[in-house]
């Protein structure tokens, strides 16, 4: 730790004393005296973006290992493992979207093999609770421990909030394979989102593309003018819901009626009748089990909503729900998951990554996101071996700011999701995204593969449709 | 000769009887996933997985309440109780095997999830169900005999045994800790810790009399700590080899190598064998002393504890600072609520509900969101007092209403209102204002001056919360310790009667829920600080139960005790929303909250440090029974 | 002018009449006890003076002005106290708590000045002690010494009686309503209460209304004696007067009331 | 059963409370009363949700109907959580917050006998069997788990200060809840679709109903009916009133206190696996946490009809659940709120808070029973 920082530490203490103080009001030598000796530490307050961090560990006479960068390295000794981790929503209701995806990192590992004849480790897996809570505890408790490269995770987009500027601080990367606030990259304009660091980058879609691309299939496609939409009061259905909402409304539709359930609600037929009043042809619900499943349920029994067009998003597509024979004839929007074809970096095809997680964990996966860690997972360590230094008796000498640099600038690379590309802020995902129909409750498997609209990111940053498969 | 033949038939119906119970245990830690869901994290490698501990700790249990549960006067002979042990271990083995053989028999994880092919190995030790149902029954015996043995043996021994098997779970537990104290510490801290330590010790030794003295002396000592503790911060003491020898990688985090918990094991066992003669000495001497001598040694070593906790911040690291901070925010919360129902007896279940309109309040005056419509971008130092008056307003909003409800129809109307406050925040209505489903980011950090604390700062944030938390233990102090308190207290114990007395319950009240919401507001207020961005997700139900958990768990109308509770609740087993130091049980958390809170409610209802007054109160026959003669008294009436 | 005044008095409560048409006044330092049989509505009485509950109509004059309505901690104020039948001292409270709350109206002193230990808040804590210290002295050395920081829970029966009496006394009450102050005690215990509430008026000017079962005490301390019966006055007068009434026996013997 | 004793209303002078009492009543009137009707003549002001529906661009007439019918059916269930509140209430005075997880328990449990009956073809060929048996299934699994707290927890608790077994039982609720987890997993249990006979609506007095809403709202009134009987005229439930009455005497008079106690659980525990069925059979998916708010909401229920009323935690139940259904479109709409239906919850819970500040003994509660008297 740098002299400075521990000043500050001082100050603080003398904050204390001065509260306390203050409180008693008889009691005062003790902070004029520790405030004499910090009278001059007020001078870095000014915010630095790059981390100041050092390196972590010591260093070796010789030139190797080489001189550590603004962000430090680190040396892993012969044999030693190569540290990651995840933090990702592993308890209670997103456990099925945080479970899946650590499986990605774990089928990631296994194929990626050893980096420059190290292991991998990737210690105790951390919960993100998909509460910014969650977010900052776990990343603190990476962050201490010694020589973690690099993190897979967050989940939510509301724990990576606070984890990026922790994980900043201490000089490792971030990337995710399910954040897709806008505010954590960019707008796609050449703008930075408010909550973008330059250690933190993505490979999955940023919300702004899916919710324009659903409103446009409903638009053009489905010809839907009025729309209710419906979202859970997380920020991801929120979000959601709100730029379908934007495009939708620019497109020259209305919205009639955009309101929320709860989580935990059951009984669907208030809001459901609320939105009956509008007179929609379609809704969006772009929200989670079970109250998606309560939703298309209970729709029929509204009158007003007989032959409205229901219209889901990612949140659903999970074969649960898609074997509920009322999800017949709806419509979801989510990532691009017509990967069957694509080959990841190391040539493994999503069939058969699927078929192995299928032998793996006994049962499908339960959501999309697992391909896009996977693929997140894959680019770190690709990214960990190319910038690795090999030291002459089988060390490995990593430099985190190059780390950072190589993976911002990864190009055309080779995942099951696609073809990924950084762009300067930290989005990689290939942002295709695509609306699909289910048609058969009695093959969930087929409704999501049957895919019947795609579109991706322009040059521009604006939707481009894309033709099928 | 049958060795059982001096127990009574008693000793060994409850033997069984004890046994059974581990046999359930066995079935329930196995069934509800503890054993697989702990099975990776080793605490000692390769022998000893977290999953395991679970087991052996029930047939410990079970062999020690089996052996305990001869009388005294029963002429049980240690090898008896052994025996006896040995009986319940037995039978809690054979029920054990009973559920393995059906497990292993039919397949039930379509209906229980949790019995997977990897329990049934582990529980096989994988090799086959005979090894399973040997292990169970023969480990059943061999625990259930050592679990009584060591009932049998001298206190001395036996704490000195469990004591330092303790310490090997501790150490081998906190490896992520642990790894960086050692790490990172550097010389400056250490030799300040030293001074302070040493010179409070001389001090005490021999001047413990002279309250001048030892301050003065005190204070001078810390002085010089914290200008050592910075000018030789940078000097890193080197100790990171003893991390480097103790813990060995594996998968599922690191674990302690034998041969280093074979070290922990006896010097934990030496130190309690040595040291105890001394500390019964010193235990004698303090309990020889007049009480106003030993106020004063304690008034000394509370100086000592303060002036070595401050530097405790710069040693522990970063996990355990922000663990730390966490705790004080539930602490600061639970202050309040201490206030509210401890002393004025309103048992409030929207608690949180204070805590959302602090956090909020502040997040709204400060973020600098551009996304936001109305953001005056306010500081922290300017924001405080909206915070602190929006939190008046509330407590007014939520008192009036129910003054004059009692027990229950206040229970469920404040947790109505703590409902109500999440969805409004929540809401579309007023999601100009709180943003909504999508919350407020990009809330700045304190600027104080000289220094700015940010969110990620662990270290800093914790000395500001500490500071608040000591500015709202004074406070509640200063409050129970007069005429406000004591009125408190009167309208808790017979609200009509205090009213009789000339109590004004209106403000009396008014006052409780106000000064309770302002202190959980502030908590509010650092916690959006903190995390730089709130969600209404933080604030459900679930906080509020926290928080009165934990201080019904600490001691209630105790400030020490919310402290301790805030400390077990939070600290070690993790909050609601945040995972405590026992992190790999945050799957299990909740339900080790509800068995400690029956257990604690059955066994200790006035909490691990409860206050005198509650001591008494929940355990008034004994203390009348110690007092005065049966027949003489009749008991207060309840109600 | 009396100090307590009540006028035409009613209560019911959901059609069972309590009070009916109740007059009875008291005079300065005075000592008047109320007697009648159970479920006179005697306790219901006090209850109404004292602001627990609200007449359905008529007066209650407290130094000439009407105090209906006024709330119980009001009425301490203006120096009305009470004792209660069922003995309800705070049981969790230690004996000097319970009597320095009683003089929580005759303080002032806030949380602010609590918090930050304001030199008139030291002087005001140091007062209220001092004055408990005094008041229970008044019960010799009953209620005194290392009882002082005992739980009132762990005082005997009488003990907790007296309490009650010192905390009444506490509030420095103009008038003190006592409500049975010697139920459950025996005879020697009885004749010292007596003595007890003579000494109220005598050394304190405390006016005192007592409710009394015990006959003995009525005739050992009232200057007048009223007797209620199905919340109506029946008889007034010394008690001489009374317990030749007519009316009085009749009360008593018609529906002997259950000894207690 | 049990009077709450409640300190007297007094008649006091005007004081802060009362002012700002009658300011939240008085607001409250007029919030709903303008929420409904609007302000006639004045544009741009609140519609009032009557108006709209009039001027037909609102929610229509068959919408109210169906709002009120699933709003009845909630509450049905609601009701019958209620009464286990209410039950417990009356006869031990402290609320039971595990009774949600009671519930739960039935509900999760015999998800597996609905299961297997499905599975078998049961569920479809003898619909009444495999319900009723369902319904059985869960009855006993949730007075077995009702009583075993009792008998574990709250027995040893007896008498001491209120806020023990309150904390007790929230600790039971984790307990329960989590073991329950840790046995049948966190996944969401979809129990099998209606049985045929009671898909789509049938017509009860000229209103359409849907079938399995009828269902649940006939079999909650018929349990209702079958546990008053019970209570009113068996020997056990004049026992039960009895200690509801003073427990003391009650035991003095011979009656098994225990026994009767441990009764009192299991038949809130029955009323509880009985919800839990009709819950699934409404809503199709139950997991550990479906226990949760329904618990909450039948304990407001309770407190709404007036705890330690029989009566009044059905009335309590049916009310709450109608105005979480129907009072956010009637009321909130109208004054043009967003999203309304979001804030359901706060529309029951300021009800709560709106019957307690009208009548503070719930709707039902009695009034209080005659003072103590001289």
């Amino acid at each position: 730790m740098s002299k400075k920082m521990k000043f500050r530490h001082l100050g603080v203490l003398v904050l204390v004393f001065a509260l306390i103080a203050a409180a008693c009001g008889d009691d005062d030598t003790a902070d004029t005296t520790t405030a004499a000796t910090t009278a001059d530490t007020t001078a870095d307050t000014t915010a630095d973006t790059t981390a100041d961090t050092t390196a972590d560990t010591t260093m070796a006479p010789m030139a190797f290992p080489p001189e550590a960068g603004a962000w430090g390295g680190v040396l892993i000794a012969a044999g030693a493992p190569v540290e990651i981790r995840t933090l990702q929503a592993i308890s209670e209701s997103v456990a099925f979207l945080g479970v899946d995806q650590n499986r990605g990192t774990e089928l990631a590992l296994e194929d990626f093999g050893d980096v420059l004849g190290h292991p991998v480790n990737l210690g105790t897996a951390e919960d993100d609770l998909c509460l910014g809570e969650g977010g900052a505890s776990g990343a603190t408790a990476i962050a201490a421990q010694e020589g973690v490269l690099g993190v897979i995770g967050t989940t939510c987009s509301g724990a990576a909030f606070p984890a990026i500027p922790i994980f900043h601080a201490a000089g490792i990367v971030l990337i995710s394979g399910s954040n897709t606030n806008a505010t954590l990259t960019s707008d796609f304009q050449g703008n930075a989102g408010e909550n973008w660091m330059n250690n933190y980058l993505r490979t999955a879609h940023n919300d702004l593309i899916q919710g324009a691309a659903a409103a446009i299939f409903a638009y053009d496609n489905l010809g839907l003018r009025k729309m209710g939409t419906i979202h859970d009061g997380d920020p991801y259905t929120s979000g959601l819901a709100g730029s379908f909402g934007l495009t939708f409304t620019e497109l020259g539709g209305e919205i009639v009626v955009a309101t929320s359930v709860a989580k935990e609600d059951t009984n669907m037929v208030p809001v459901l009748t609320e939105i009956a009043a509008g007179e929609p042809d379609g809704i969006y619900f772009p929200i989670f089990q079970p109250a998606g499943d309560f939703i298309v349920q209970q729709v029929g029994g509204i009158s007003g909503l007989e032959d409205v067009q229901m219209y889901g998003a990612d949140g659903l597509i999970t074969p649960d729900h898609f074997s509920l024979p009322e999800t017949e004839g709806v419509y979801y929007s989510g990532p691009d998951l017509g990967f069957d074809a694509n080959a990841g970096f190391t040539g493994e095809t999503y069939t058969n990554l699927v078929a192995r997680y299928e032998a793996a964990y006994g049962e499908l996966p339960t959501a999309a996101f697992h391909a896009h860690t996977y693929d997140a997972t894959m680019m770190l360590l690709f990214a960990i071996e190319s910038v690795a230094v090999e030291g002459p008796d089988g060390e490995l000498w990593v430099d985190r700011l190059a780390l950072r640099d190589f993976l911002y600038n990864i190009s055309d690379f080779a995942g099951v999701t696609g073809t990924l590309t950084c762009d300067e802020f930290g989005d990689c995902g290939g942002n295709v995204v695509s609306v699909i129909l289910n048609l058969d409750s009695d093959d969930p498997q087929a409704g999501i593969g049957n895919v019947v609209f795609r579109a991706g990111k322009g040059a521009g940053g604006e939707v481009v449709i894309l033709p099928l498969g | 000769m049958n060795p059982l033949a001096a127990t009574s038939q008693d000793s060994v119906r409850s033997a069984v009887k004890v046994g059974l119970l581990g046999g359930l245990g066995y079935i329930f830690v196995s069934a509800v996933g503890m054993v697989e869901g702990l099975g990776e994290k080793n605490v000692i490698d390769p022998i000893l997985s977290l999953g395991y501990l679970m087991l052996i700790w029930v047939g410990l249990w079970a062999g020690h309440r089996a052996g305990a549960g001869a009388l005294p006067g029963d002429g049980v002979s240690v090898v008896g109780r052994v025996w006896l042990g040995i009986v319940a271990g037995v039978t809690g083995g054979l029920l054990a095997s009973a559920f393995l053989i059906w497990i292993n028999t039919f397949v039930v994880r379509e209906v229980f999830t949790n019995i997977s092919p990897a329990l049934i190995e582990l529980l096989n030790l994988r090799q086959g169900l005979g090894t399973g149902v040997a292990v169970a029954i023969g480990g059943g015996a061999l625990l259930g005999g050592a679990g009584a043995a060591i009932g049998t043996l001298t206190p001395l021994m036996r704490r000195a045994l469990t004591g330092s098997f303790l310490w090997v779970l501790i150490v081998g537990f906190l490896e992520v800790i642990l790894s960086q104290i050692f790490r990172e510490i550097d010389l400056g801290v250490f030799l300040a810790f030293l001074i302070v330590g040493v010179t409070s010790w001389i001090l005490l030794r021999n001047f413990g009399d002279s309250q001048r003295v030892l301050l003065g002396g005190l204070l001078a000592a810390f002085v010089v700590g914290v200008l050592v503790s910075q000018a030789l911060s940078e000097v890193n003491l080197g100790l990171r080899f003893i991390p480097d020898f103790a813990y060995i990688n594996r998968v599922g985090g690191r674990a302690l190598t034998l041969s280093a918990a074979a070290i922990v094991f006896l010097v934990a066992f030496a130190a309690t064998v040595l040291f105890d003669g001394r500390r019964r000495a010193m235990r004698a001497r303090l309990a020889a002393l007049e009480p106003a001598e030993r106020q004063k040694w304690a008034f000394g070593l509370v100086g000592v504890f303060v002036g070595l906790g401050v530097f405790l911040p710069m040693i522990l690291g970063s996990v355990v600072n922000e663990l730390l901070s966490t705790t004080g925010l539930f602490l600061l919360m639970g202050l309040g609520l201490n206030i509210v129902i401890g002393y004025a007896g309103l048992l409030d279940l929207g608690y949180v509900a204070f805590f959302a309109v602090g956090a909020y309040t502040m997040a709204i005056l400060t973020s600098t969101s551009t996304a936001r419509n109305w953001a005056p971008e306010l500081s922290f130092w300017e924001a405080l007092p909206f915070v602190v008056l929006a939190a008046v307003v509330a407590g007014i909003l939520v008192g009036t209403p129910v003054i004059r409800m009692r027990g229950d129809y206040l229970a469920i109307v404040t947790l109505g209102f703590g409902e109500i406050a999440r969805i409004l925040f929540l809401s579309e209505w007023f999601s100009g204002v709180t943003g909504g489903a999508l919350g407020v980011t990009k809330i700045p950090p304190i600027e104080l001056g000289f220094y700015t604390v940010k969110g990620t700062d662990t270290q800093a944030v914790l000395y500001l919360v500490l500071a608040f938390v000591a500015l709202a233990a004074f406070v509640s102090y200063r409050l129970q310790d007069s005429r406000i308190g004591r009125s408190w207290m009167a309208m808790r114990e017979d609200e009509e009667v205090a009213e009789t007395m000339g109590v004004n319950i209106v403000k009396a009240k008014l006052l409780a829920f106000v000064m309770g919401a302002i202190l959980a507001g502030v908590g509010g207020a650092l916690f959006a600080v903190k995390f730089g961005t709130i969600f209404p997700a933080s604030f459900s139900i679930i906080v509020s139960i926290t928080v009165l958990v934990l201080i019904i768990v600490g001691g209630m109308g105790n400030i020490p005790g919310v402290a301790v509770g805030a400390l077990v609740m939070i600290g070690i087993l993790g909050g609601s929303n945040s995972s405590g130091l026992l992190r790999e049980f945050a799957e299990f958390k909740l339900l080790i909250y509800g068995a400690l809170m029956l257990y604690m409610m059955l066994n200790r209802p006035e909490g691990l440090l409860p206050s005198k007054r509650l001591a008494r109160e929940l355990h008034q026959e004994e203390a009348v029974q110690d007092a005065w003669l049966q027949g003489e008294i009749e008991q207060g009436e309840e109600d | 002018m009396s100090l307590l005044k009540i006028v035409r008095l009613h209560k019911d409560f959901g059609g069972v009449i309590a009070i009916n048409a109740l007059d009875f006044h008291v005079d300065e330092g005075e000592i008047v006890s109320v007697i009648g049989p159970n479920g006179a509505g005697k306790t219901t009485v006090f209850n109404l003076i004292t602001g627990m509950q609200a007449p359905d109509s008529g007066e209650i004059l407290f130094e000439g002005e009407t105090i209906i309505g006024l709330t119980p901690d009001v009425l301490t104020g203006r120096g009305i106290a009470r004792t209660f039948q069922n003995v309800r001292v705070f049981a969790n409270m230690t004996v000097l708590e319970n009597v320095m709350v009683a003089q929580h109206c005759r303080t002032s002193k806030g949380a602010v000045s609590a918090i930050f230990r304001t030199a008139g808040f030291r002087r005001e804590e140091e007062e209220i002690r001092e004055r408990a210290a005094e008041v229970l002295s008044f019960f010799g050395t009953r209620l005194v010494g290392y009882r002082f920081d005992q739980p009132a829970f762990m005082l005997s029966y009488a003990n907790r009686r007296r309490l009650e009496v010192a905390r009444a006394i506490a509030t420095q009450p103009k008038v003190v309503l006592l409500d049975e102050p010697t139920a459950g005690m025996n005879p020697s215990e009885t004749r010292e209460m007596t003595e007890l509430i003579g000494r109220l008026r005598d050394d304190r000017g405390i006016t005192v209304v007592v409710i009394e079962h015990e006959m003995k005490v009525v005739r050992d301390v009232s200057d007048r004696v009223v007797v209620l019966d199905h919340g109506e006055q029946i008889a007034e007068g010394s008690y001489e007067e009374v317990t030749s009434d007519e009316n009085v026996i009749e009360a008593y013997l018609g529906r002997p009331a259950r000894a207690h | 059963m049990k009077l709450l004793k409640l300190p007297q209303q007094r008649k006091r002078r005007f004081g802060f409370v009362d002012s700002f009492l009658w300011a939240v009543r008085i607001g409250a009137l007029v919030f709903v009363v303008v929420g409904i009707f609007g302000i006639p003549g004045v544009a741009g002001g609140p519609e009032g949700s009557l108006f709209k529906t009039l001027s037909g661009e609102g929610v229509s007439g068959e919408a109210w109907r169906d709002l009120f019918i699933s709003g009845l059916a909630q509450g049905s269930m609601y009701g019958m959580i209620a009464l286990g509140y209410s039950l417990v209430y009356g006869v031990l005075g402290f609320i039971n917050f595990a009774h949600g997880e009671v519930f739960m328990s039935g509900a999760l449990v015999s998800f597996f006998a609905a299961d297997a009956f499905a599975t078998a073809g049961i569920w479809e060929s003898q619909p009444v069997l495999a319900l009723g048996f369902t319904i059985l299934v869960a009855m006993a699994t949730s007075t077995i788990v009702a009583v075993l707290t009792e008998r574990i927890a709250y027995r040893r608790l007896r008498g001491s200060p209120r806020l023990i077994p309150l904390i007790t039982s929230i600790g039971m609720s984790f307990f329960i809840r989590y073991t329950f987890r840790g046995l049948f997993g966190d996944s969401f249990k979809t129990y099998p679709a209606a049985p045929g006979v009671l898909e789509g609506r049938a017509t009860i007095f000229g209103v359409e109903i849907l079938k399995t809403q009828l269902t649940v709202i006939v079999v909650t009134a018929v349990s209702m009916v079958v546990l008053y009987q019970f209570v009113a005229r068996t020997r056990m439930g004049r026992a039960m009133r009895a200690i509801a009455e003073d427990r003391e005497i009650a035991a003095l008079m011979g009656v098994n206190v225990d026994r009767v106690i441990s009764l009192t659980f299991a038949v809130g525990g029955a009323m509880a696996g009985i919800a839990g069925v009709l819950w699934a059979l409404l809503f199709r998916q139950v997991h550990f946490l479906t226990g949760f708010l329904p618990g909450i909401k039948g304990f407001t229920a309770a407190v709404v009809g007036g705890i330690g009323n029989m009566a009044g935690a059905y009335v309590g139940g049916l009310a709450i659940g109608l105005v979480e259904s129907v009072g956010p479109l009637l009321v909130l709409d109208g004054w043009g709120i967003p999203a309304v239906s979001q804030l359901k919850d706060v529309v029951a819970f300021s009800a709560l808070v709106l019957v307690l500040i009208y009548r503070p003994t719930g709707l039902l509660g009695e009034r209080l029973s005659v003072e103590e008297r001289g």
